[in-house]
């Protein structure tokens, strides 16, 4: 779950962490008059989880009520990269000589966090972690005792932190770390860290996702997350019935129980001509309501022409599935795309007996399902 | 004939009082595993499926001389459960519990340099070695004894992959889920150094997704050390990436590694066949015995 | 230091171990409403930090508002082992079955911290550990995880703590544990903590001993300290000047520095016939000025008649005990108590030079100087 | 002719910026030890006695090929700068400060348990191999180069002892202040180890003191392994049970391990003399040798 720059800016500056003074707006007067507040220059900016911001016209920097006007009228209400603009931020800006990086993540491949310090912060940083990675200072946290003050210290003098500030960012990314994991966070960024021309550092930026599996314990975080979703309609359907969905660009709708499984049903569809439309995983031990649902939810997406339903059963029953696909189509007139429906493992058998083989095809192996499957969408397509 | 497990591990159930543990013991037991305690605080002195159950999983180890525990406890308890086993004398901790934070797991993983206890998962489907014992979910009757091992990081199409090989009359000697979690407990390398080590095991079939970089860690580990064939299989050919598809262990990220191309030509390289689909997978396997 | 009951059951209370309801009183008509507002029966304790309270008297059970007069009448005022009694708990009676115990305390010998355990509560669980140390489950803590919830369920399971209350008591453990930890405990205590007729638990007595090194970062607590120190008047001045000192029954005045050497002093005094009158060790680097207060404060003492005044220096420097010793000893128109003054190591030589031998005695050995205060004291004595 | 230091051996300065660390780094180099650098966060670039500050322990072992560091740093930020060393290139950590929080010094204990540094102290003198290298604050001018090995709860009971000794022309190998708080890193056990496989050592003192059963444990290494003499002292024999006289590990608790007299018996039933009054333990060396 990632929270957008006005929250995580929140949080951080909650935990002391020195944040611009700023006010979230959502209509061009409150924006203006919140640019007034705070006194010009001023950053307004796009309230968007999309990446790019900045470049894709989502972030101005303005000097006057007029200019201020402008902008958040240019921005609210525009789409960047297919979100729409709803909100900005009114921020003062930044007299800045330098841009640093801070930031806390999981390195899976240790298996222990790890904090990361950088003088080279700004909007290259995914290039300067491509290009140059020695310009990223990583330091590991034991995660039984936490980050040591040394650590913290030891990162900023190796990346090359100037003296005058080294301490004021040691105590940033101390505290970043600190609420990186009090708050179950995935990451937790700072990009760009300003160092003012009076030597104050400033968090011009805040990046925070925050682990979905951790908040039951974070129900401050866990709230935050209705207003921090929104994007795609589906995609949005598929966090309320509580799916692990991706919306892809082709025709063969998929579903699936078990990541592995659904993506290799993907792979299949592509191996043998055609084109995923989405990636839609039950999960473990779905009732029939929920496979209802799945099926409802690929219905709703237009592009999709064909479905194939992908069982192996576990904790999954071969036979709550074929009730569920029986409920979820036995309400249409007429059955809105072909479903192939392949069932395996646990209580297939019964499953195969409850299943009603008037309204979806039966194949018993996975390649067969997914052949069908392309070519029922060749055929509609055609 | 097998690894980890077999017909003389004597297993605790953690969480067996709970609605997946009672099941899940039941089909322990009824596929021949040598359940032989039960763990959930206050609820020691019941019996669940026949089996004691005690409040600590020191006392079930201790009282019913256990070796192996089997974590059936929420996710937000199951990190605890998870270190109550590595602190008992228990010495093989199989965790199927999906959703733990994890920060949890970081600790879990600390803790694990630390004990000599073997973790498997956790969000796993098992270990199972066919006709003897399983420890987990995974559906019994689609296994079946035999000479090839197998890992995964993917409970469903484990099955999925084993179904092809047994439809074959190819059995298995262990198959071993080991998690889609980022941070996991037995990975890749610790369950190629098994098969690799155990006389019975002909063949290996490793079952890999996008994301992380185990798999090409697993590649090069086979090249150094493995003389046991392996076939490959990689999930996620076809992610977009950046994308992220179901569990954690599923998210590609922009530089090239953890991609399904790279993890196969990770493997091609040092020998591996990876299949295009599970069919070819055990063509693979068909060829090596 | 060592808290009083009502303020470690305060600071227990407030992190959310169940108490008994209870009010502080310092004189007998406070005490007698707050026993009438807490409801009969109540127990009315002395907030002294002796021992065996109970035993003394400085306990009282009461029924009625006659009781409750009489005996914090007879409680407020009396003479504890020495200690006056000024204030008194008045805490509401428990009705219990059980007498639990449970406490944290860092095991020096495996140099972490341990949770104990037992059934066995009561006044009598020094004798318990004596006798059947098995009685009481020890459960060590790795400091970098701090306890996990299964430690403390295990210990308690393991002691034998039925089931139905079991729960919280490793509950009443864990927060235990947590305070300990956040609040720089030596050691924390509930003993007994009761197990009431309704299947409660509440814990009747506090012990909280906090790490005297760790006070800077406890400010709420080191408020506590003044308040919780009284007893002895020249331990209170040494607790003022910051020395290390121990009352003793002799009447031979040690100085040192250092406390290996400080007891070794009071070893030779003892080995060559004298009586220790006390330890005060002046710690490492002393300046003049902690010379003299060393000075004054054994010559407070009407018990020494003669003073051993020992120092190797290290860090010490032996001009600066020297002019400490001239300063302490000029203003004296005839020197109180012989004092003996053997310098080593740091500077020794400079202070011999400064050191005023109209006013001490030198000696050059350890041994030499011992047995030349033994034979002051002895003249003195005579 | 030593054990841990000596004219090699590399040293970082921690706290070298501060009063005690400027002063003692200074004595350190007059008595001839290689001091090669000091480490002070927000200090690198400056120069204090001479010798280079770096702003990391890292970067001055790095920088300056150090080998062993003492610490000089205030209690509150001690275990963090013991933290620091052992997770450095240096391989022992000398930590002088007194009054490090208990609790701060049991994570570093645990801490210890994971990483090859060896910590001496806290809240000691330090060590000296006479005419070598002093990493403390010892008084160096009262020890002489020779052929016994001490070791010492206590700071300046260690220089009395020694003083006994040099007065009689008895030099030392190497003389070892490993501190009197509760938790300590290098202990009794740790140090006579060291000095057992020292070829030069044909002599140990060992002075304890009341409290704890460090000494206790001692005495048993000493009847198992160790070959070479001992003599001991144990400070604290007129203590009244139950007092505290000084430092933390001076607490004798009522149940008859902890006392003097339970060490000296240990001690004597290991064959280990123990002297009345410091001039009776060097009466004992002095017949060893």
């Amino acid at each position: 779950m990632k929270l957008h720059e006005y929250q995580a800016k929140q949080v951080f500056a909650d935990a002391g962490i020195p944040t611009p003074p700023s006010t979230l707006a959502d209509n061009v007067d409150d924006a203006v008059a919140a640019a007034e507040e705070i006194g010009y220059p001023v950053a307004i900016k796009a309230q968007v989880q999309v990446g790019g911001r900045g470049k894709a016209g989502g972030i101005k920097l303005v000097d006057d009520a007029d200019e201020a006007r402008e902008a958040a009228d240019a921005i609210l209400g525009m789409d960047l990269k297919g979100i729409h603009v709803d909100r900005v931020l009114v921020e003062g800006a930044v007299d800045f000589v330098n841009e640093l990086y801070v930031g806390v993540t999981m390195d899976r491949g240790e298996g222990k966090p790890v904090a990361m310090v950088s003088t080279r912060g700004g909007v290259n940083i995914e290039e300067v972690a491509e290009e140059d990675p020695d310009a990223i200072v990583r330091e590991h946290i034991d995660p039984s005792f936490g980050m040591h003050p040394y650590q913290a210290r030891r990162a900023v003098y190796e990346a090359g932190v100037e003296r005058d500030v080294a301490n004021d960012v040691a105590s940033v990314l101390q505290t970043l770390y600190t609420l990186w994991d009090d708050r179950d966070g995935a990451d937790a960024e700072i990009n760009p860290l300003m160092v003012t021309s009076d030597r104050e550092v400033v968090a011009a930026d805040a990046v925070m996702n925050i682990d979905e599996d951790a908040l039951f314990r974070q129900p401050e975080l866990a709230e935050m997350e209705e207003d921090a979703a929104g994007g795609d309609d589906l995609e949005a359907k598929a966090d309320e019935y509580g799916f692990d969905y991706v919306r892809l660009d082709g025709n063969v709708g998929i579903i699936g129980n078990g990541a592995g499984l659904v993506m290799t049903t993907l792979d299949l569809v592509d191996h043998y001509g055609g084109k995923p439309a989405n990636f839609l995983d039950i999960g473990g031990g779905a009732k029939a309501e929920r496979v209802t649902n799945a099926l409802d939810m690929v219905f709703s997406d237009e592009n999709v022409d064909s479905v194939v339903f992908n069982i192996f059963g576990g904790i999954t029953r071969g036979d709550e599935v074929a009730r569920g696909i029986n409920e979820a189509l036995e309400g249409f007139d007429e059955i809105p795309k072909p479903v192939v429906v392949r069932l395996a493992g646990t209580n297939w058998e019964e499953g195969m007996e409850i299943l009603n083989e008037d309204l979806v095809t039966v194949e018993k192996t996975l390649e067969d399902a997914v052949q069908r499957a392309v070519a029922n969408a060749e055929e509609v397509d055609q | 004939m097998s690894v980890l497990v077999d017909d003389d591990t004597r297993v605790v159930v953690q969480g067996i009082t709970g609605g997946e543990g009672k099941f899940h013991a039941g089909q322990m037991i009824e596929y021949g595993t040598n359940v032989v305690a039960g763990a959930v605080p206050g609820k020691g002195g019941q019996e669940v499926n026949g089996v004691p159950v005690y409040d600590t999983v020191d006392q079930a180890a201790r009282e019913e001389d256990a070796d192996a525990s089997v974590v059936f406890v929420p996710p937000a308890f199951a990190a605890d459960a998870i270190f109550e086993a590595l602190d008992s004398p228990v010495d093989l901790a199989v965790a199927i519990t999906e959703g733990i934070p994890t920060q949890d797991m970081a600790r879990v993983n600390k803790r694990l340099s630390e004990v000599d206890t073997r973790l498997i998962g956790p969000n796993c489907p098992g270990i199972i070695t066919p006709g003897e014992a399983k420890l987990g979910i995974l559906p019994g009757n689609i296994f079946e004894s035999g000479n090839v091992g197998l890992v995964s990081r993917s409970g469903t199409l484990t099955y999925q992959v084993v179904s092809n090989l047994t439809e074959r009359g190819i059995g298995q000697t262990t198959a071993i889920g080991i998690g889609g979690d980022p941070i996991i407990g037995t990975d890749f390398v610790d369950a190629l150094r098994l098969f690799e080590d155990d006389p019975d095991t002909d063949a290996i079939v490793m079952c890999g997704e996008i994301g992380g970089e185990d798999e090409e860690e697993a590649a090069t580990f086979i090249d150094d050390y493995v003389d046991t064939p392996v076939a490959g299989f990689i999930a996620g050919r076809t992610a977009p990436p950046g994308k992220r598809m179901g569990h954690a262990g599923a998210i590609v990220s922009g530089s090239g590694t953890g991609t399904a191309q790279s993890k196969i030509d990770a493997l091609n390289d040092a020998g591996v066949p990876v299949g295009d689909t599970p069919e070819e997978v055990a063509d693979h396997i068909e060829s090596f015995l």
